[in-house]
Protein backbone atom coordinates (compact mmCIF):
# COMPACT_ATOMS: atom_id res chain seq x y z
CA UNK A 1 0.00 0.00 0.00
CA UNK A 2 2.89 2.62 -0.92
CA UNK A 3 0.55 5.70 -1.94
CA UNK A 4 3.13 7.82 -0.48
CA UNK A 5 6.25 6.73 -1.75
CA UNK A 6 9.47 8.74 -1.30
CA UNK A 7 10.01 10.79 -4.58
CA UNK A 8 12.82 12.89 -4.29
CA UNK A 9 16.43 12.73 -3.04
CA UNK A 10 16.28 13.37 0.17
CA UNK A 11 13.46 13.99 2.52
CA UNK A 12 13.02 16.18 5.14
CA UNK A 13 12.74 14.96 8.93
CA UNK A 14 9.09 15.97 8.57
CA UNK A 15 8.75 14.43 5.36
CA UNK A 16 9.21 11.17 6.73
CA UNK A 17 7.27 11.22 9.86
CA UNK A 18 4.27 12.30 7.26
CA UNK A 19 4.95 9.37 4.64
CA UNK A 20 4.90 6.52 7.29
CA UNK A 21 1.88 8.45 9.14
CA UNK A 22 -0.26 9.07 5.88
CA UNK A 23 0.37 5.31 4.61
CA UNK A 24 -0.74 3.97 8.26
CA UNK A 25 -3.63 6.48 7.94
CA UNK A 26 -4.99 4.79 4.54
CA UNK A 27 -4.44 1.69 6.45
CA UNK A 28 -6.82 2.35 9.35
CA UNK A 29 -9.11 4.08 7.14
CA UNK A 30 -9.88 0.92 5.07
CA UNK A 31 -10.07 -1.01 7.97
CA UNK A 32 -13.04 1.56 9.53
CA UNK A 33 -14.90 1.58 6.24
CA UNK A 34 -14.67 -2.25 6.07
CA UNK A 35 -15.91 -2.68 9.65
CA UNK A 36 -18.87 -0.44 8.59
CA UNK A 37 -20.11 -1.99 5.16
CA UNK A 38 -19.06 -5.46 6.40
CA UNK A 39 -21.11 -5.02 9.43
CA UNK A 40 -24.05 -3.49 7.52
CA UNK A 41 -23.59 -6.63 4.85
CA UNK A 42 -23.48 -9.72 7.08
CA UNK A 43 -25.31 -8.97 10.74
CA UNK A 44 -28.82 -9.45 11.72
CA UNK A 45 -29.57 -6.44 13.42
CA UNK A 46 -32.69 -7.41 15.54
CA UNK A 47 -29.72 -8.53 18.26
CA UNK A 48 -31.66 -11.43 19.24
CA UNK A 49 -27.50 -13.03 20.12
CA UNK A 50 -25.18 -11.27 21.98
CA UNK A 51 -22.79 -13.78 19.80
CA UNK A 52 -22.25 -14.07 16.33
CA UNK A 53 -24.24 -16.42 14.28
CA UNK A 54 -22.36 -19.57 12.35
CA UNK A 55 -23.79 -17.74 8.91
CA UNK A 56 -22.75 -14.55 10.06
CA UNK A 57 -19.25 -15.24 11.16
CA UNK A 58 -18.84 -16.76 7.65
CA UNK A 59 -20.44 -13.96 5.76
CA UNK A 60 -17.86 -11.90 7.55
CA UNK A 61 -14.97 -13.32 6.31
CA UNK A 62 -16.06 -13.70 3.17
CA UNK A 63 -17.20 -9.96 2.98
CA UNK A 64 -13.69 -8.86 4.09
CA UNK A 65 -11.75 -10.77 1.46
CA UNK A 66 -14.14 -9.19 -1.26
CA UNK A 67 -13.61 -5.69 0.27
CA UNK A 68 -9.69 -6.20 -0.19
CA UNK A 69 -10.60 -8.24 -3.88
CA UNK A 70 -12.24 -4.75 -4.86
CA UNK A 71 -10.24 -2.21 -3.04
CA UNK A 72 -7.39 -3.61 -5.17
CA UNK A 73 -9.42 -3.45 -8.52
CA UNK A 74 -10.43 -0.27 -7.51
CA UNK A 75 -7.26 1.30 -7.49
CA UNK A 76 -6.07 -0.31 -10.54
CA UNK A 77 -8.29 1.68 -12.21
CA UNK A 78 -7.80 4.69 -11.10
CA UNK A 79 -4.22 4.53 -11.62
CA UNK A 80 -4.78 3.15 -14.86
CA UNK A 81 -7.36 6.21 -15.36
CA UNK A 82 -4.94 8.37 -14.39
CA UNK A 83 -1.87 7.60 -16.30
CA UNK A 84 -4.27 7.70 -19.64
CA UNK A 85 -5.88 10.98 -19.07
CA UNK A 86 -3.61 12.77 -16.65
CA UNK A 87 -5.83 13.14 -13.95
CA UNK A 88 -9.73 14.18 -14.22
CA UNK A 89 -11.10 13.14 -11.05
CA UNK A 90 -10.86 15.50 -8.54
CA UNK A 91 -12.25 18.47 -7.93
CA UNK A 92 -11.01 20.19 -11.17
CA UNK A 93 -10.46 23.61 -9.82
CA UNK B 1 0.98 40.65 -3.06
CA UNK B 2 -1.17 38.79 -4.92
CA UNK B 3 -4.23 41.18 -5.65
CA UNK B 4 -6.83 38.63 -5.38
CA UNK B 5 -6.10 37.28 -2.13
CA UNK B 6 -3.84 39.86 -0.51
CA UNK B 7 -1.68 37.24 0.88
CA UNK B 8 2.04 38.18 0.50
CA UNK B 9 4.48 35.31 -1.51
CA UNK B 10 6.14 33.86 1.67
CA UNK B 11 1.84 34.15 3.01
CA UNK B 12 1.04 32.68 -0.53
CA UNK B 13 3.88 29.30 -0.40
CA UNK B 14 2.60 28.20 3.24
CA UNK B 15 -1.43 28.08 1.92
CA UNK B 16 -0.01 26.28 -1.32
CA UNK B 17 1.78 24.18 1.28
CA UNK B 18 -1.59 23.29 3.48
CA UNK B 19 -3.76 23.24 0.38
CA UNK B 20 -1.44 20.36 -0.68
CA UNK B 21 -2.22 18.52 2.25
CA UNK B 22 -5.81 19.02 2.00
CA UNK B 23 -5.95 17.87 -1.71
CA UNK B 24 -4.18 14.31 -0.53
CA UNK B 25 -6.66 13.99 2.04
CA UNK B 26 -9.91 14.77 -0.24
CA UNK B 27 -8.47 12.40 -2.77
CA UNK B 28 -8.60 10.03 -0.14
CA UNK B 29 -11.96 10.66 0.66
CA UNK B 30 -13.24 10.86 -2.43
CA UNK B 31 -11.32 6.86 -3.29
CA UNK B 32 -12.90 5.94 -0.21
CA UNK B 33 -16.23 6.86 -1.11
CA UNK B 34 -15.56 5.25 -4.34
CA UNK B 35 -15.36 2.03 -3.30
CA UNK B 36 -17.68 2.13 -0.45
CA UNK B 37 -20.37 3.39 -2.70
CA UNK B 38 -19.36 0.90 -5.66
CA UNK B 39 -18.94 -2.48 -3.02
CA UNK B 40 -22.30 -1.70 -1.31
CA UNK B 41 -24.02 -1.40 -4.74
CA UNK B 42 -22.32 -4.34 -6.61
CA UNK B 43 -21.44 -7.34 -4.05
CA UNK B 44 -24.29 -8.35 -2.33
CA UNK B 45 -23.66 -12.50 -2.73
CA UNK B 46 -22.15 -13.77 0.71
CA UNK B 47 -21.91 -17.60 -1.20
CA UNK B 48 -18.07 -17.36 -2.18
CA UNK B 49 -14.86 -15.06 -0.83
CA UNK B 50 -13.86 -14.01 -4.10
CA UNK B 51 -15.77 -11.63 -6.90
CA UNK B 52 -17.86 -13.15 -9.34
CA UNK B 53 -17.81 -11.81 -12.82
CA UNK B 54 -20.94 -9.98 -12.67
CA UNK B 55 -19.36 -8.21 -9.47
CA UNK B 56 -16.36 -7.18 -10.75
CA UNK B 57 -18.09 -6.06 -13.82
CA UNK B 58 -20.13 -4.28 -11.80
CA UNK B 59 -17.80 -2.25 -10.28
CA UNK B 60 -15.72 -1.61 -13.54
CA UNK B 61 -18.82 0.00 -14.54
CA UNK B 62 -19.55 1.74 -11.05
CA UNK B 63 -16.02 3.22 -11.14
CA UNK B 64 -16.59 4.65 -14.98
CA UNK B 65 -20.03 5.98 -14.13
CA UNK B 66 -18.52 7.69 -10.65
CA UNK B 67 -15.91 9.82 -12.75
CA UNK B 68 -18.20 10.93 -15.31
CA UNK B 69 -20.48 11.90 -12.75
CA UNK B 70 -17.46 13.13 -10.50
CA UNK B 71 -16.53 15.40 -13.55
CA UNK B 72 -19.84 16.42 -14.68
CA UNK B 73 -20.53 17.61 -11.46
CA UNK B 74 -17.23 19.52 -11.02
CA UNK B 75 -17.91 21.45 -14.11
CA UNK B 76 -21.09 22.69 -12.98
CA UNK B 77 -19.95 23.29 -9.52
CA UNK B 78 -17.38 25.52 -11.15
CA UNK B 79 -19.68 27.49 -13.28
CA UNK B 80 -22.28 27.90 -10.44
CA UNK B 81 -19.67 29.28 -8.38
CA UNK B 82 -17.97 31.80 -10.80
CA UNK B 83 -21.18 32.91 -11.36
CA UNK B 84 -22.20 33.54 -7.86
CA UNK B 85 -18.93 35.25 -7.17
CA UNK B 86 -19.50 37.61 -10.34
CA UNK B 87 -23.28 38.24 -8.28
CA UNK B 88 -21.63 39.00 -4.92
CA UNK B 89 -18.88 41.58 -6.15
CA UNK B 90 -21.84 43.21 -8.35
CA UNK B 91 -23.35 43.68 -4.95
CA UNK B 92 -20.08 45.42 -3.79
CA UNK B 93 -19.16 41.93 -1.48
CA UNK C 1 -19.15 33.60 -0.27
CA UNK C 2 -17.17 35.38 2.34
CA UNK C 3 -17.69 33.88 5.53
CA UNK C 4 -14.29 34.87 7.18
CA UNK C 5 -13.91 38.42 6.20
CA UNK C 6 -10.94 41.10 7.50
CA UNK C 7 -13.14 42.52 10.56
CA UNK C 8 -9.89 43.55 12.62
CA UNK C 9 -7.48 46.55 11.70
CA UNK C 10 -4.44 44.57 10.79
CA UNK C 11 -4.53 41.01 10.74
CA UNK C 12 -1.63 38.50 11.62
CA UNK C 13 -0.23 36.65 8.43
CA UNK C 14 -1.29 33.30 10.22
CA UNK C 15 -4.82 35.12 10.36
CA UNK C 16 -5.03 35.91 6.39
CA UNK C 17 -3.60 32.07 5.70
CA UNK C 18 -6.11 31.03 7.83
CA UNK C 19 -8.88 33.17 6.50
CA UNK C 20 -8.12 32.21 2.71
CA UNK C 21 -7.95 28.41 3.77
CA UNK C 22 -11.37 28.62 5.80
CA UNK C 23 -12.98 30.28 2.33
CA UNK C 24 -11.33 27.68 0.28
CA UNK C 25 -12.41 24.76 2.73
CA UNK C 26 -15.76 25.93 2.79
CA UNK C 27 -16.31 25.47 -0.89
CA UNK C 28 -14.53 22.34 -1.11
CA UNK C 29 -17.18 20.70 1.54
CA UNK C 30 -20.02 22.48 -0.55
CA UNK C 31 -18.51 20.63 -3.50
CA UNK C 32 -18.42 17.36 -1.40
CA UNK C 33 -21.78 17.35 -0.36
CA UNK C 34 -22.92 18.75 -3.73
CA UNK C 35 -21.79 15.24 -5.58
CA UNK C 36 -23.08 13.30 -2.43
CA UNK C 37 -26.54 14.50 -2.62
CA UNK C 38 -27.06 15.23 -6.36
CA UNK C 39 -25.05 11.41 -7.09
CA UNK C 40 -27.79 9.95 -4.77
CA UNK C 41 -31.11 12.17 -6.67
CA UNK C 42 -30.10 11.01 -10.03
CA UNK C 43 -27.28 8.45 -10.66
CA UNK C 44 -28.92 4.78 -10.91
CA UNK C 45 -27.46 2.02 -8.80
CA UNK C 46 -27.69 -0.80 -10.69
CA UNK C 47 -24.70 -0.02 -13.13
CA UNK C 48 -25.85 -1.84 -15.79
CA UNK C 49 -24.15 0.53 -17.65
CA UNK C 50 -20.65 2.67 -17.11
CA UNK C 51 -21.84 5.79 -18.75
CA UNK C 52 -24.28 8.32 -17.67
CA UNK C 53 -27.53 8.32 -19.63
CA UNK C 54 -28.95 11.40 -21.20
CA UNK C 55 -31.19 11.67 -18.60
CA UNK C 56 -29.07 11.35 -15.83
CA UNK C 57 -26.93 13.88 -16.81
CA UNK C 58 -29.90 16.20 -17.84
CA UNK C 59 -31.24 15.80 -13.75
CA UNK C 60 -27.30 16.09 -12.50
CA UNK C 61 -27.18 19.90 -14.47
CA UNK C 62 -30.67 20.86 -12.71
CA UNK C 63 -29.99 19.00 -9.49
CA UNK C 64 -26.73 21.19 -9.23
CA UNK C 65 -28.22 24.32 -9.91
CA UNK C 66 -31.08 23.57 -7.23
CA UNK C 67 -28.54 22.96 -4.70
CA UNK C 68 -26.66 26.14 -5.14
CA UNK C 69 -30.01 27.97 -5.19
CA UNK C 70 -31.10 25.83 -1.83
CA UNK C 71 -27.49 26.94 -0.06
CA UNK C 72 -27.90 30.59 -0.70
CA UNK C 73 -31.44 30.84 0.61
CA UNK C 74 -30.44 28.87 3.56
CA UNK C 75 -27.54 31.30 4.20
CA UNK C 76 -29.53 34.38 3.73
CA UNK C 77 -32.09 32.66 6.16
CA UNK C 78 -29.86 32.19 8.98
CA UNK C 79 -28.09 35.73 8.34
CA UNK C 80 -31.50 36.99 8.76
CA UNK C 81 -32.19 34.64 11.52
CA UNK C 82 -29.14 35.43 13.35
CA UNK C 83 -29.37 39.10 13.16
CA UNK C 84 -33.20 38.68 14.83
CA UNK C 85 -32.21 36.69 17.50
CA UNK C 86 -28.81 37.06 18.05
CA UNK C 87 -28.15 33.65 17.81
CA UNK C 88 -29.63 30.56 19.19
CA UNK C 89 -28.20 28.10 16.76
CA UNK C 90 -25.41 26.44 18.19
CA UNK C 91 -24.48 24.12 21.21
CA UNK C 92 -25.82 26.83 23.81
CA UNK C 93 -22.65 25.88 25.61
CA UNK D 1 -5.57 29.68 37.76
CA UNK D 2 -8.81 28.41 36.87
CA UNK D 3 -10.02 26.28 39.82
CA UNK D 4 -12.68 23.74 37.54
CA UNK D 5 -9.78 23.11 35.06
CA UNK D 6 -7.05 23.90 36.69
CA UNK D 7 -5.16 25.59 33.65
CA UNK D 8 -3.00 29.01 33.94
CA UNK D 9 -4.51 31.98 32.54
CA UNK D 10 -1.76 31.64 29.43
CA UNK D 11 -2.99 28.23 28.69
CA UNK D 12 -7.20 29.15 29.52
CA UNK D 13 -6.02 31.72 26.60
CA UNK D 14 -4.65 29.18 24.23
CA UNK D 15 -7.32 26.99 24.88
CA UNK D 16 -10.01 29.72 24.39
CA UNK D 17 -8.23 30.05 20.92
CA UNK D 18 -8.82 26.48 20.13
CA UNK D 19 -12.08 26.26 20.97
CA UNK D 20 -13.01 29.51 18.80
CA UNK D 21 -11.59 27.43 15.79
CA UNK D 22 -13.55 24.38 17.02
CA UNK D 23 -16.90 26.11 17.15
CA UNK D 24 -16.54 27.87 13.34
CA UNK D 25 -15.79 23.69 12.48
CA UNK D 26 -18.79 22.94 14.18
CA UNK D 27 -21.21 25.79 12.87
CA UNK D 28 -20.11 24.76 9.33
CA UNK D 29 -20.84 21.26 10.03
CA UNK D 30 -24.46 22.38 11.26
CA UNK D 31 -25.14 24.25 8.01
CA UNK D 32 -23.40 21.40 6.03
CA UNK D 33 -25.89 19.21 7.67
CA UNK D 34 -29.24 21.37 7.66
CA UNK D 35 -29.27 21.75 3.70
CA UNK D 36 -28.00 18.49 3.44
CA UNK D 37 -31.06 17.31 5.38
CA UNK D 38 -33.33 20.37 4.12
CA UNK D 39 -32.65 19.51 0.49
CA UNK D 40 -32.84 16.48 0.86
CA UNK D 41 -35.79 16.00 2.65
CA UNK D 42 -37.58 18.97 -0.15
CA UNK D 43 -35.93 18.73 -3.27
CA UNK D 44 -37.07 15.66 -5.68
CA UNK D 45 -38.51 16.82 -9.34
CA UNK D 46 -35.49 17.62 -11.29
CA UNK D 47 -37.84 18.52 -14.47
CA UNK D 48 -36.69 22.17 -13.89
CA UNK D 49 -33.26 23.85 -12.27
CA UNK D 50 -34.73 26.25 -10.32
CA UNK D 51 -36.75 25.28 -7.19
CA UNK D 52 -40.15 25.60 -7.44
CA UNK D 53 -42.96 27.22 -4.76
CA UNK D 54 -43.51 24.22 -3.23
CA UNK D 55 -39.96 23.28 -2.40
CA UNK D 56 -38.78 26.83 -1.33
CA UNK D 57 -41.34 26.68 1.16
CA UNK D 58 -40.67 23.41 2.47
CA UNK D 59 -36.92 24.18 2.62
CA UNK D 60 -37.76 27.55 4.62
CA UNK D 61 -39.87 25.60 7.16
CA UNK D 62 -37.48 22.90 7.42
CA UNK D 63 -35.08 25.50 8.44
CA UNK D 64 -37.10 26.80 11.12
CA UNK D 65 -38.14 23.38 12.22
CA UNK D 66 -34.62 22.10 12.66
CA UNK D 67 -33.32 24.89 14.11
CA UNK D 68 -36.13 24.43 16.92
CA UNK D 69 -35.12 20.96 17.44
CA UNK D 70 -31.13 22.09 17.83
CA UNK D 71 -32.70 24.47 20.18
CA UNK D 72 -35.09 21.74 22.49
CA UNK D 73 -32.20 19.21 21.97
CA UNK D 74 -29.25 21.72 23.27
CA UNK D 75 -31.48 22.35 26.73
CA UNK D 76 -31.97 19.04 26.94
CA UNK D 77 -28.22 17.76 26.70
CA UNK D 78 -27.33 20.56 28.85
CA UNK D 79 -29.67 19.58 31.53
CA UNK D 80 -28.57 16.05 31.38
CA UNK D 81 -25.32 16.50 31.23
CA UNK D 82 -25.39 18.30 33.95
CA UNK D 83 -26.80 16.45 36.09
CA UNK D 84 -24.45 13.33 35.09
CA UNK D 85 -21.80 15.48 36.08
CA UNK D 86 -23.10 15.79 39.57
CA UNK D 87 -23.84 12.36 39.97
CA UNK D 88 -20.44 11.58 39.04
CA UNK D 89 -19.04 14.34 41.70
CA UNK D 90 -21.40 12.73 44.32
CA UNK D 91 -19.69 9.65 43.36
CA UNK D 92 -16.36 11.08 43.92
CA UNK D 93 -15.66 10.84 40.39
CA UNK E 1 -16.78 12.56 31.71
CA UNK E 2 -13.14 12.44 32.95
CA UNK E 3 -12.31 10.16 29.87
CA UNK E 4 -9.09 11.76 29.88
CA UNK E 5 -7.85 12.15 33.25
CA UNK E 6 -4.00 13.13 34.62
CA UNK E 7 -2.31 10.27 35.01
CA UNK E 8 1.23 11.43 35.88
CA UNK E 9 2.66 13.25 38.23
CA UNK E 10 3.23 16.58 36.54
CA UNK E 11 1.71 17.19 33.23
CA UNK E 12 3.01 19.71 30.68
CA UNK E 13 1.02 22.68 29.40
CA UNK E 14 0.11 21.37 26.77
CA UNK E 15 -0.92 17.97 28.18
CA UNK E 16 -3.26 20.17 30.43
CA UNK E 17 -4.66 22.11 27.36
CA UNK E 18 -5.13 18.89 25.36
CA UNK E 19 -6.87 17.37 28.40
CA UNK E 20 -9.44 19.84 28.69
CA UNK E 21 -9.63 20.27 24.68
CA UNK E 22 -10.40 16.39 24.84
CA UNK E 23 -13.25 16.60 27.28
CA UNK E 24 -15.12 19.15 25.62
CA UNK E 25 -14.23 17.48 22.10
CA UNK E 26 -16.13 14.61 23.67
CA UNK E 27 -19.23 16.31 24.75
CA UNK E 28 -19.68 18.36 21.79
CA UNK E 29 -19.27 14.77 19.87
CA UNK E 30 -22.05 13.35 21.92
CA UNK E 31 -24.09 16.50 21.36
CA UNK E 32 -24.26 15.93 17.58
CA UNK E 33 -24.98 12.53 17.90
CA UNK E 34 -27.71 12.78 19.70
CA UNK E 35 -29.43 15.75 17.59
CA UNK E 36 -28.79 13.42 14.40
CA UNK E 37 -29.98 10.84 16.07
CA UNK E 38 -33.25 11.80 17.62
CA UNK E 39 -34.13 14.20 14.56
CA UNK E 40 -34.18 10.95 12.56
CA UNK E 41 -36.40 8.85 15.42
CA UNK E 42 -38.87 12.01 16.43
CA UNK E 43 -39.30 14.59 13.82
CA UNK E 44 -41.66 14.35 10.44
CA UNK E 45 -39.52 14.90 7.28
CA UNK E 46 -42.25 16.18 5.29
CA UNK E 47 -42.34 19.65 6.84
CA UNK E 48 -45.75 20.48 6.34
CA UNK E 49 -45.13 23.22 9.51
CA UNK E 50 -42.12 25.36 10.10
CA UNK E 51 -42.45 24.36 14.33
CA UNK E 52 -42.02 21.02 16.10
CA UNK E 53 -45.96 19.47 17.05
CA UNK E 54 -46.54 18.75 20.91
CA UNK E 55 -45.99 15.24 20.14
CA UNK E 56 -42.39 15.64 18.24
CA UNK E 57 -41.15 18.46 21.33
CA UNK E 58 -42.07 15.57 23.80
CA UNK E 59 -40.20 12.84 21.98
CA UNK E 60 -36.88 14.89 21.36
CA UNK E 61 -37.47 14.81 25.26
CA UNK E 62 -37.56 11.49 25.85
CA UNK E 63 -35.11 10.61 23.26
CA UNK E 64 -32.44 13.01 24.92
CA UNK E 65 -32.75 11.18 28.31
CA UNK E 66 -32.65 7.58 26.73
CA UNK E 67 -29.71 8.50 25.10
CA UNK E 68 -27.82 9.52 27.90
CA UNK E 69 -29.23 6.56 29.46
CA UNK E 70 -27.56 4.15 26.53
CA UNK E 71 -24.43 6.43 26.56
CA UNK E 72 -23.48 5.71 30.08
CA UNK E 73 -24.40 2.10 30.09
CA UNK E 74 -22.36 1.73 27.36
CA UNK E 75 -19.72 3.37 28.49
CA UNK E 76 -20.09 1.35 31.70
CA UNK E 77 -20.00 -1.97 29.39
CA UNK E 78 -17.03 -1.38 27.70
CA UNK E 79 -14.61 -0.52 31.14
CA UNK E 80 -15.89 -4.12 32.51
CA UNK E 81 -15.11 -5.82 29.57
CA UNK E 82 -11.55 -3.86 29.14
CA UNK E 83 -10.63 -4.70 32.55
CA UNK E 84 -11.50 -8.16 32.55
CA UNK E 85 -9.95 -8.68 29.24
CA UNK E 86 -7.31 -6.18 29.16
CA UNK E 87 -8.68 -4.43 25.70
CA UNK E 88 -9.56 -6.49 22.76
CA UNK E 89 -11.91 -3.78 21.34
CA UNK E 90 -9.97 -1.80 18.68
CA UNK E 91 -7.37 -2.76 15.36
CA UNK E 92 -5.90 -5.11 17.26
CA UNK E 93 -2.52 -3.50 15.43
CA UNK F 1 17.49 3.87 12.44
CA UNK F 2 14.08 1.97 12.03
CA UNK F 3 15.10 -0.71 8.82
CA UNK F 4 11.09 -1.43 8.24
CA UNK F 5 10.45 2.57 8.20
CA UNK F 6 13.58 4.20 7.66
CA UNK F 7 13.00 6.67 10.05
CA UNK F 8 15.86 7.49 13.33
CA UNK F 9 15.05 7.11 16.71
CA UNK F 10 13.62 10.97 17.46
CA UNK F 11 11.44 10.62 14.09
CA UNK F 12 10.09 7.15 15.10
CA UNK F 13 9.32 8.78 18.77
CA UNK F 14 7.53 11.91 17.04
CA UNK F 15 5.57 9.26 14.86
CA UNK F 16 4.53 7.37 18.00
CA UNK F 17 3.26 10.32 19.91
CA UNK F 18 1.17 11.20 16.77
CA UNK F 19 -0.18 7.63 16.72
CA UNK F 20 -1.17 7.87 19.83
CA UNK F 21 -3.32 10.55 19.36
CA UNK F 22 -4.84 8.97 16.53
CA UNK F 23 -5.53 5.64 18.81
CA UNK F 24 -7.55 7.91 21.17
CA UNK F 25 -9.28 9.76 17.90
CA UNK F 26 -10.12 6.20 16.55
CA UNK F 27 -11.26 4.66 19.72
CA UNK F 28 -13.26 7.15 20.38
CA UNK F 29 -15.13 6.90 17.00
CA UNK F 30 -15.31 2.97 17.18
CA UNK F 31 -17.35 4.23 20.98
CA UNK F 32 -19.61 6.85 19.45
CA UNK F 33 -20.43 3.92 16.18
CA UNK F 34 -21.24 1.74 18.52
CA UNK F 35 -23.71 3.98 20.92
CA UNK F 36 -25.12 5.48 17.60
CA UNK F 37 -25.92 1.47 16.22
CA UNK F 38 -26.88 -0.05 19.05
CA UNK F 39 -29.28 2.90 20.35
CA UNK F 40 -30.67 2.87 16.75
CA UNK F 41 -31.05 -0.78 16.14
CA UNK F 42 -32.32 -0.93 20.10
CA UNK F 43 -34.49 2.19 20.75
CA UNK F 44 -37.68 2.75 19.56
CA UNK F 45 -40.63 3.21 21.73
CA UNK F 46 -40.76 7.17 22.93
CA UNK F 47 -43.76 6.58 25.12
CA UNK F 48 -40.87 6.75 28.35
CA UNK F 49 -37.95 8.85 28.73
CA UNK F 50 -36.43 5.34 30.48
CA UNK F 51 -34.91 2.15 28.96
CA UNK F 52 -37.27 -0.43 29.05
CA UNK F 53 -35.92 -4.02 29.88
CA UNK F 54 -36.24 -5.02 26.13
CA UNK F 55 -34.19 -2.06 25.43
CA UNK F 56 -31.38 -2.30 27.80
CA UNK F 57 -31.23 -6.36 26.70
CA UNK F 58 -30.68 -5.10 22.73
CA UNK F 59 -28.34 -2.53 23.89
CA UNK F 60 -25.84 -5.57 25.76
CA UNK F 61 -26.32 -7.92 23.37
CA UNK F 62 -25.40 -5.48 20.29
CA UNK F 63 -22.43 -4.23 22.48
CA UNK F 64 -21.20 -7.82 22.67
CA UNK F 65 -21.55 -8.73 19.26
CA UNK F 66 -20.19 -5.63 18.05
CA UNK F 67 -17.18 -6.40 20.03
CA UNK F 68 -17.01 -9.77 18.15
CA UNK F 69 -17.76 -8.43 15.20
CA UNK F 70 -14.92 -5.66 15.42
CA UNK F 71 -12.78 -8.76 16.77
CA UNK F 72 -13.27 -10.97 13.82
CA UNK F 73 -12.37 -8.68 11.14
CA UNK F 74 -9.82 -6.87 12.24
CA UNK F 75 -8.46 -10.24 12.84
CA UNK F 76 -9.65 -11.04 8.88
CA UNK F 77 -7.89 -7.47 8.13
CA UNK F 78 -4.71 -8.50 9.87
CA UNK F 79 -3.95 -11.47 7.38
CA UNK F 80 -5.26 -10.07 4.17
CA UNK F 81 -3.34 -6.95 5.12
CA UNK F 82 -0.39 -8.92 5.61
CA UNK F 83 -0.74 -11.15 2.42
CA UNK F 84 -1.62 -8.27 0.14
CA UNK F 85 2.01 -6.67 1.43
CA UNK F 86 3.84 -9.56 0.80
CA UNK F 87 1.89 -9.86 -2.92
CA UNK F 88 3.38 -6.32 -2.84
CA UNK F 89 7.03 -6.85 -2.72
CA UNK F 90 7.10 -10.10 -4.39
CA UNK F 91 6.39 -8.03 -7.58
CA UNK F 92 9.21 -5.49 -6.23
CA UNK F 93 7.13 -3.22 -4.84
Amino acid sequence: MSLFGFGKAQPTSAERISAVENELKVVAEMHTRMVKICTLKCVDKTYREGELSKGEAVCLDRCSAKFFEAHQKISDHLQQQSQQQGGGFGMGA
Amino acid sequence: MDPTTGLTQAESRELENRLNKRQVKEFMNLFGNLVDNCFTSCVDDFTSKALSGRETGCISRCVLKSMATQTRLSERFAELNASMSAELQNKGR
